[in-house]
């Protein structure tokens, strides 16, 4: 069964404790919420999986990662050359701001294919035909156009299709989504989130949706993991945590959310379409792809 | 020269919300964002170009010496129509606008004036100093980038390791030396106690130069296929090179470390990195090339303080370039000589930091696209 | 007559080193030999039409071939060269004949109408040197007339014994006049040909130009149509060299010749292989005083203020400055010229004189500023130093010393102006004549530079005009007692003769120092 | 300057103090400024006699031996201290008046007259910095003062475009436009709100501009162009001693001082960008790199 | 007391000059009455905080007229601000910045007090009145966290005795479980004081608890504005219902919104 089993792990840096013995089972075909405010350790715990942790983090504890193939009883004893093998390819990641997390020099061809050509050896011909399928795949319009153009000539939505493409480029076994909506605007997140439980259910992939939003995590988690204090305090299944939250913290959080019924589209049903059924505003041509001079290169992140 | 923006509360994404704002720009060529960008900044270097010749031209009129006894000999300077008639001739009893477009107008000529020390067309003396620097200069900054990245990108990647403070203590240390002194005791280490190096100049006494053609004796000489010749000239710049080698180093070293830093810190990086890519292909396809376009800038300015930053050096080697020829024609008032050293070095730096400006619209994507 | 046996002496002893050198060298066969000569140079130009720094004359001194032209060392007697010469009784009238057969390197001989030609030349471009071709103490230039196809005279409006004295000087080098008016040459302002010759030369001399850089270097050729003695080495390299860079090019046997070390430099340096010749320069270094009191400060202009700086140098400290070989003239002519004197009262160390005269003066703690060019040395000794050193003698005897170096350029035309209050300079000799001096007498050119009028001291004036009308061996006694008054007035203060350094190695021998043209590379063996 | 001075004296040393870095270049700046205070209470030779042998190798009598006047190196050296650290100091505290007021003007008003202020600034850093210093310096004629003056005419841009940038960002900062909207006016806004906040990268720029300042300042003696003599001040001496290799004592030790002052006042500096915040030494490094 | 009223005619805030320039602001009429709290929602990129400098004047107007009862707001410039101005303050998104860091919290609300046109309480009654305790008054913003922050910028905004506060995302870098608590603390604040609040956000659930009104905006125009529960309930505009429907619920039903 293909999952990560995270046991104890802590994680400190100079004088400070982020993570107090976090443990977790991560099972393929899942998406896996974890939840909690800044400072919970959430980030921290999906950057330790990627061994992207920050150098001189102390990191004990043991993570046993189990895909088709094989079975590594603990990342956290990997030789970094290892675990590189390793990175992007068993084991991906996308993170929040898909603006910044993409390289504004480089196209988005060569951003999607050197990986692959470098962990799968593929050829130039071999990766770009791989590129535009995975355009596809996750819904970017004309996938040849794409792959010749940068960063900036893409909008937010875009971008996070893009950098979910290229996580998911190597067929990997564990995705770790790191607030992969939240510098995205409402309209725009939607689509995000259904492409994620799609990955999930076509590849059986082991997501890791990690969001402070428990709108999010109720729309896609199949289980929620509540971080605090750099350890997970509780977990269990969605319905569970949101309807029935164990702990005090839980509750709370899920008390300071504005109580709201639901908004008038859905009471207003009869004869109007679901919306459902409408194309994603995101998934069509977007004016960003021409080319644009006045367009900012930070132009999708939220706020002023 | 600076990449500053002027706007930073701009609402950002007011284009990508507006549909109907999309319009097409291809057809007009200037609108093209690349080329409305090198227009722009052209005009800029041009402007500067001409304040430059304004700073010159000011500065030489401020200086409170005459140039008449600064131009005349001991005893043409006591004859009065020998000082009348230079006076004229040299145009000093106009006003100084009327002077200053006379200067200006001799400039589109190629005219800087003749050299008050050499007696020379300025020029023409511009002409055989400018390259010797221009040797050494264009060898030290391409040892140094070399050196300087690659250490910048040690010392940054290994941020507050062992390594990473010894390159940092060295580069340092680098820009601290008084280059005069460093110079003088470079020389007397390899070349006096050790003999390693040959002597001052730019070649032994029994060389001839070889043909000219770009007047750096490197170059001709390999250009002529004079071997020996070749060696020997290298044998003479590695002296002054070592010297102003180590000032540029640190000075590229520092930069680049804090340029790279910088973009370690990107969240690209950490990206490129979680794709699992091998060390080195996320190191320079991507870190450098995120780093690349204040590293150029910061090459532009150490190429442009380098073409200055000779005078002491070359005084110590004798080295025959602008610097010395700056020395002298400042310490001796030779307006002319100093004017067009001014202009020249201005320029170059001006012309240097364009088209630095340029490749930086072509490295970025977002400023050559728009 | 001592002093002239002094500055025959000192030749004797440099020309005896020079034998001795001599004899030590390996003469080998030079057929294809190159000298390399370090220098620090001061070139402008090789036109010796223009150029007036000293090593414009050595370079021309190896290019061209003068009138008349002095024997090795020895300045107290022209020679013939191109010509002999006569100077008619009324000291007016100097006639020259040519002799024998001298050809320029294009190959046209040498004639009359070349020497005309050149000296015309001369006085028409109004360069450095032109002065030379002109009495300076009624300001009319010479006359200058072909009489035949062998002779010229050269006529001045008033007796000048230094006639011939002048004519050795390598700026009468005598250009191809044929050759050189094909490019751009004239007899007139408007001579255009200051590029050709600084790149292809059109002498009869020993050499010719092969490359000319003034910055740099300079590389000299035999010329085969020299008429004279083959010289030893057939290119001459010139290199424009730092000091601390030729002692070490010496030390690696890059250059064969060097001049330009000071005694510091030099010291320790002679070896088997190292020669180092020591002669004294003609250079003499000076202090003024401005005797104009809106310049004086209330002090330089005061006689007693004056003698008090006179006695309160030690004379012995300044040489020691300056090293081995250093002499002090008693006057300002140097101590290898005709008229020179032996210092006297005047000008010796007295502390106890200097502190009497300073109290005398009244003197009550005004500042004495002394300036001094900052990027010009008086054969290689830094006016920096001496200033320094003056400065803490003065200040021993009670005199505050304030000292204030500019770049030459500016000293120089703040000093023409005649408003410093006090500085350091030196004086090169134009030609090895004591007229040459007479500037520095009272209402003359540099008299003037230090705010000394003929009415304040009538006496030297009369000293002066009496030494100009002497003639022949009355001459060396009317200069010293001329100097003897102007010591007495105290306003122009000769310090000291530096050493010169010829430091040569490689075998190299027959290296004669010589005011004038520092050394004729072409005797060079 | 006195920041480390102060840091040190916590109970608790902040770890970038406590590297070989910062420490070697307290070590260094306080040594030359302690030398500086009580050097004439030193027991050494006063600097300007003439009173020993000249250019007597260094021994037991003369540690750094003695020069062609006969005056005492060592001593000479340590009152070189004298000659040019206040007048470094002097030098860079003018440039920062200067170059912060221009540079604020600009950055705070921005428009024509940033465009203005700046392209001077561009001017003065196209035009070659040591030539630009040499002319203006030869004709004040030389002196210690005329070259403080020739380079803080050059020396102002670099921190006008530091500071430039600075209170541009600081400008749009919103507790800056919160300032304004609380009626604070352009002088107040400077003053209370942006000033502060730049001034610690100012400090961290003045200081590692105190070591190429002395560099400049002591090149220009080195021409002639600075120090007037007999003053012992390192530049001229150097470049006294550096005409003579046989005496090498004459230009090692003063050289030394230049050397272990800039260091001292490099490794101090660096040690203070890099307790500022990311942006900000970045600003800084641009300019001084 | 009560008598400003902010009225928007025809706004429009264009960015850039010529063939370039992009209009943010595309007409909008605004009113915002005494007492009335109104909010503001779009997604990003709308034009909603650049209206909002429009009406502090920190963004000139390329068209239509902005007035505070009955005079115009011209833009702010270099000059300081006019005094009847002061009675719009702002609060705005990045806690982080929006407080000086060198500056004394108390000296900070202090500014604000002392241009107040009206008596205002005390700096500790202001600090109580945004749930702070008093002593943080001698404290530096940098102890503080975010949402504590937050209220120290709204106390500072509410010392001025403003007529008008405007929250510009006031709400959108706090943690999803301040965010509701912040924009409350805003409303009763407000309210309190007699003040208006024009409340920007993007988050329609968390405006919809306070606001009595709500406008929509969307590519620079307001395409939808009405009473905050008809608006949630019965949704206009295309837009709004396309908004609305993409507002996830935690629900717990593993539902997609829109």
């Amino acid at each position: 069964m293909t999952g990560l089993v995270i046991s104890d792990l802590r994680l400190r840096i100079g004088q400070a404790d982020i993570l107090n013995g976090v443990s977790l089972g991560i099972l393929g075909g899942e998406i896996t919420g974890l939840a909690g405010e800044s400072g919970s350790g959430k980030t921290m715990t999906g950057l330790v999986l990627c061994g992207l942790q920050p150098a001189g983090a102390v990191v004990t504890g043991r993570v046993e990662f189990t895909d088709s193939d094989r079975s590594i009883p603990n990342l956290l004893a990997l030789q970094p050359r290892e675990f590189n093998r390793l990175r992007g390819r068993r084991i991906a990641m996308v993170a929040q701001d898909p603006v910044a997390s993409l390289h504004p020099m480089l196209t988005i061809g060569t951003q999607l294919t050197d990986h692959v050509r470098h962990h799968l050896r593929l050829s130039k011909q071999q990766a770009t035909a791989r590129a535009v399928e995975l355009l596809e795949r996750v819904q970017v319009p004309t996938p040849e156009t794409a792959l010749r153009r940068y960063p900036h000539q893409f909008s937010g939505g875009q971008l996070q299709r893009i950098a979910i493409a290229i996580a998911i480029a190597c067929e990997p076994a564990v995705l770790i989504a790191d607030e992969p909506t939240t510098a995205l605007d409402v309209t725009v997140q939607a689509g995000i989130l259904r492409l994620l439980r799609e990955l999930r259910d076509d590849l059986g992939l082991a997501i890791i949706l990690i969001s402070h939003d428990l709108g999010v995590m109720s729309a896609i988690a199949d289980t929620i993991a509540v971080m605090r204090y750099g350890t997970v305090i509780e977990q269990g299944s969605r319905q569970q945590v949101i309807q029935q939250p164990q702990t005090e913290y839980a509750r709370e959080l899920i008390a300071a959310l504005p109580q709201v019924p639901p908004p008038g589209i859905t009471t207003d049903a009869g004869g109007q379409p679901h919306p459902d059924a409408q194309p994603h505003p995101d998934a069509q041509p977007h004016p960003g792809v021409q080319p644009h001079p006045g367009n900012h290169p930070h132009s999708t992140r939220t706020g002023a | 020269m600076s990449h500053s923006s002027s706007s930073q509360h701009a609402e950002p994404a007011v284009a990508d919300a507006l549909p109907g704002s999309a319009r097409s720009t291809r057809t007009s060529w200037f609108a093209r964002p690349v080329v409305r960008y090198i227009g722009i900044r052209g005009l800029v270097s041009a402007v500067l170009l001409l304040g430059v010749t304004i700073v010159t031209f000011i500065l030489t009129n401020l200086v409170p010496v005459s140039p008449i006894t600064a131009a005349l000999g001991e005893q043409a300077a006591s004859d009065p129509a020998t000082v009348a008639k230079f006076v004229h001739d040299a145009g000093l009893d106009k006003p100084a606008i009327v002077q200053y477009f006379v200067y200006l107008g001799k400039l589109l000529h190629g005219d800087l004036g003749t050299s008050i020390q050499t007696r020379n067309p300025v020029t023409q003396d511009l002409g055989q100093a400018f390259p010797a620097t221009a040797e050494l200069a264009l060898c030290v900054i391409l040892i140094s980038i070399i050196l300087g990245l690659g250490l910048g990108l040690i010392a940054a990647v290994r941020k507050d390791r062992f390594s990473d403070q010894l390159i940092r203590m060295v580069s340092l240390i680098g820009i601290s030396v008084p280059t005069f002194w460093l110079a003088a005791a470079i020389y007397f280490l390899f070349f006096f106690v050790l003999r390693w190096a040959p002597g001052s100049g730019r070649l032994s006494p029994a060389a001839t130069p070889p043909p000219r053609v770009t007047g750096m004796y490197t170059v001709d000489s390999l250009l002529s296929g004079q071997f020996t010749t070749f060696l020997d000239a290298v044998t003479h710049l590695a002296l002054p090179t070592l010297t102003l080698t180590l000032f540029t180093v640190g000075m590229l070293v520092r930069f680049s470390r804090t340029a790279i830093l910088d973009v370690l810190n990107q969240d690209y990086v950490r990206a490129a990195r979680a794709k699992g890519l091998a060390t080195n292909r996320v190191l320079f396809g991507y870190v450098v090339r995120g780093s690349i376009a204040p590293i150029l800038t910061i090459v532009g300015l150490a190429f442009g303080s380098l073409l200055s930053g000779t005078v002491l050096t070359e005084q110590v080697f004798a080295w025959g370039g602008l610097g010395q020829y700056a020395y002298r024609a400042s310490t001796a008032l030779d307006l002319p000589s100093v004017m067009g050293v001014g202009l020249l070095v201005g320029a170059i730096y001006i012309i240097t930091n364009f088209i630095i400006d340029v490749v930086y619209g072509f490295v970025d994507p977002r400023v050559r696209i728009g | 007559m001592k002093k002239k046996k002094v500055a025959a002496a000192s030749i004797a002893l440099v020309t005896a080193i020079a034998i001795a050198g001599c004899a030590n060298g390996a003469s080998t066969d030079a057929a294809a030999k190159t000298l390399v000569f370090d220098t620090t140079f001061d070139l402008k130009t090789s036109d010796p039409g223009r150029a007036f720094e000293l090593t414009g004359q050595t370079i021309d001194k190896a290019i061209y071939e003068t009138a008349l032209t002095f024997d090795k060392g020895d300045l107290t007697k022209p020679v013939p060269q191109l010509t002999t010469y006569k100077l008619s009784d009324d000291q007016k009238t100097l006639t020259l004949t040519l002799t024998g057969t001298h050809t320029f390197s294009s190959g046209n001989p040498v004639t009359i109408d070349d020497i005309v030609f050149s000296y015309q030349r001369l006085q028409a471009i109004a360069g450095n040197p032109s002065f030379l071709l002109t009495n300076l103490s009624t300001n009319t230039p010479f006359t200058i007339t072909k009489t035949s196809d062998t002779t010229l005279t050269i006529t001045t409006d008033t007796p000048y014994p230094a006639l011939p004295y002048i004519l050795a000087n390598p700026s009468l080098g005598v250009l191809d006049s044929k050759t050189l008016q094909k490019h751009g040459g004239t007899n007139t302002k408007d001579d255009a040909s200051e590029t050709y010759l600084n790149t292809t030369s059109a002498g009869s001399g020993p050499y010719q130009i092969e490359s000319l850089d003034v910055k740099t270097k300079v590389v000299l050729t035999a010329n085969p149509k020299y008429a004279g003695t083959k010289p030893a080495y057939s290119r001459v390299v010139f290199q424009n060299v730092l000091s601390p860079s030729q002692k070490t090019d010496i030390q690696g046997g890059q250059a064969q010749l060097s001049v330009g070390l000071n005694s510091q430099q030099v010291a320790g340096l002679a070896s088997d292989t190292i020669k180092v010749l020591t002669s004294t320069s003609p250079n003499v270094g000076y202090l003024w005083l401005n005797q104009d009191p809106a310049y004086s400060g209330g002090i330089t202009n005061n006689p007693q203020f004056t003698a008090a700086v006179r006695t309160g140098i030690d004379y012995s400290g300044v040489l020691a400055v300056a090293g081995n070989g250093a002499i002090q003239p008693g006057g300002i002519i140097p101590t290898q010229f005709l008229g020179a004197i032996k210092p006297d009262a005047t000008n010796t160390f007295d502390l106890a004189a200097a502190k009497q005269s300073l109290a005398a003066s009244g003197y009550s703690g005004q500042t004495l500023q002394i300036s001094y060019p900052t990027d010009f040395t008086l054969d290689g000794v830094e006016f920096g130093t001496l200033a320094q050193k003056i400065q803490a003698q003065l200040q021993a005897v009670g005199i505050k010393v304030e000292l204030a170096g500019l770049p030459i350029t500016t000293l120089l035309q703040n000093f023409r102006a005649g408003k410093v209050q006090a500085g350091l300079m030196y004086w090169g000799p134009d030609f090895p004549d004591p007229s040459d001096y007479t500037t520095f007498s009272p209402g003359n050119p540099v008299g003037l530079r230090a705010g000394w009028t003929a009415d304040q001291s009538p006496a030297v004036t009369a000293a002066r005009k009496a030494a100009e009308a002497a003639v022949g061996d009355a001459r060396a006694a009317a200069y010293e007692t001329w100097q003897r008054e102007a010591n007495k007035a105290g306003v122009f203060i000769a310090l000291l003769q530096a050493p010169r350094n010829y430091v040569t190695t490689g075998g190299i021998s027959n290296v004669i120092p010589n005011a004038v043209w520092t050394v004729d590379v072409a005797l060079i063996k | 300057m006195t920041a480390p001075a102060t840091l040190i004296r916590r109970p608790r040393i902040a770890p970038v103090w406590r590297r070989p870095l910062a420490i070697v270049g307290i070590l260094f700046v306080s040594f030359w400024f302690i030398t500086m205070i009580i050097v004439p209470f030193l027991p050494l030779a006063d600097p300007l006699a003439q009173d020993f042998t000249p250019l007597s190798p260094p021994s037991g009598t003369h540690p750094f031996g003695t020069d062609i006047l006969g005056r005492d190196v060592l001593s000479r050296t340590l009152f070189g201290s004298r000659a040019t650290l206040p007048f470094a100091i002097l030098l860079v505290i003018i440039s920062l008046i200067l170059g912060s007021l221009v540079g604020a003007i600009a950055g705070y008003f921005g428009g024509v007259i940033d465009e203005i202020i700046m392209r001077i600034a561009d001017l003065v850093f196209a035009f070659p910095t040591i030539v630009l210093a040499m002319v203006v310096a030869a004709a004040l004629g030389p002196g210690i003062t005329n070259a403080v003056i020739a380079l803080a005419l050059i020396s102002w841009p670099n921190y006008a475009r530091v500071i430039r940038s600075l209170v541009l960002s600081a400008r749009n900062q919103e507790y800056v436009v919160a300032g304004r909207l609380l009626g604070a006016g352009p002088l107040s806004s400077l003053r209370r709100d942006i000033l502060p906040n730049v001034a610690s990268p100012m400090l961290v720029l003045a200081m590692l501009d105190l070591g190429s300042q002395i560099l400049l300042l002591s090149g220009l003696s080195f021409l002639g162009l600075g120090a007037v003599p007999p003053a012992a001040e390192w530049g001229s001496m150097v470049g006294d001693g550096v005409q003579q290799f046989s005496n090498w004592w004459l230009a090692a030790f003063p050289g030394l001082a230049i050397l272990t002052v800039v260091v001292g006042f490099n490794f101090i500096g660096d040690t203070l960008r890099d307790s500022l915040d990311p942006r900000s030494a970045n600003a800084v490094t641009q300019v001084n790199a | 007391m009560m008598g400003a009223i902010l009225q928007l005619d025809g706004v429009t805030v264009r960015y850039g000059r010529g063939a370039s320039a992009v209009t943010a602001v595309a007409g909008v009429d605004l009113e915002l009455p005494p007492g009335q709290i109104v909010g503001l929602v779009g997604e990003s990129g709308c034009g909603k905080s650049t209206l909002a400098r429009a009406i502090c004047g920190l963004q000139p107007l390329a068209g239509g007229r902005i007035t505070l009862a009955g005079e115009p707001i011209p833009p702010l410039g270099h000059r300081r601000r006019p005094a009847r101005l002061l009675r719009i303050q702002m609060v705005f998104q990045n806690p982080y910045a929006s407080l000086n860091p060198r500056r004394r919290v108390g000296d900070q609300i202090e500014d604000g007090r002392r241009v107040a046109t009206r008596p205002v309480g005390s700096v500790s009654d202001l600090l109580t009145e945004v749930e702070m305790d008093a002593s943080a008054a001698d404290r530096f913003p940098h102890e503080f966290s975010g949402g504590q922050r937050q209220r120290i910028a709204i106390a500072r905004a509410m010392a001025a005795a403003p007529d008008i506060l405007i929250g510009d995302e006031p709400i959108a870098s706090l943690d999803a479980s301040l965010q509701s608590r912040i924009a409350s603390l805003m409303r009763d604040v407000a309210l309190r004081n007699d003040a208006s609040l024009l409340f920007i956000s993007h988050d329609l659930a968390v405006v919809r608890e306070i606001a009595d009104t709500i406008l929509v905006m969307h590519t620079g125009h307001i395409v939808e504005r009405g009473p905050a529960e008809r608006v949630w309930a019965a949704p206009q505009d295309p837009y709004t219902r396309r908004l609305l429907a993409a507002i996830p619920i935690a629900d717990g039903l593993g539902r997609i919104p829109g």
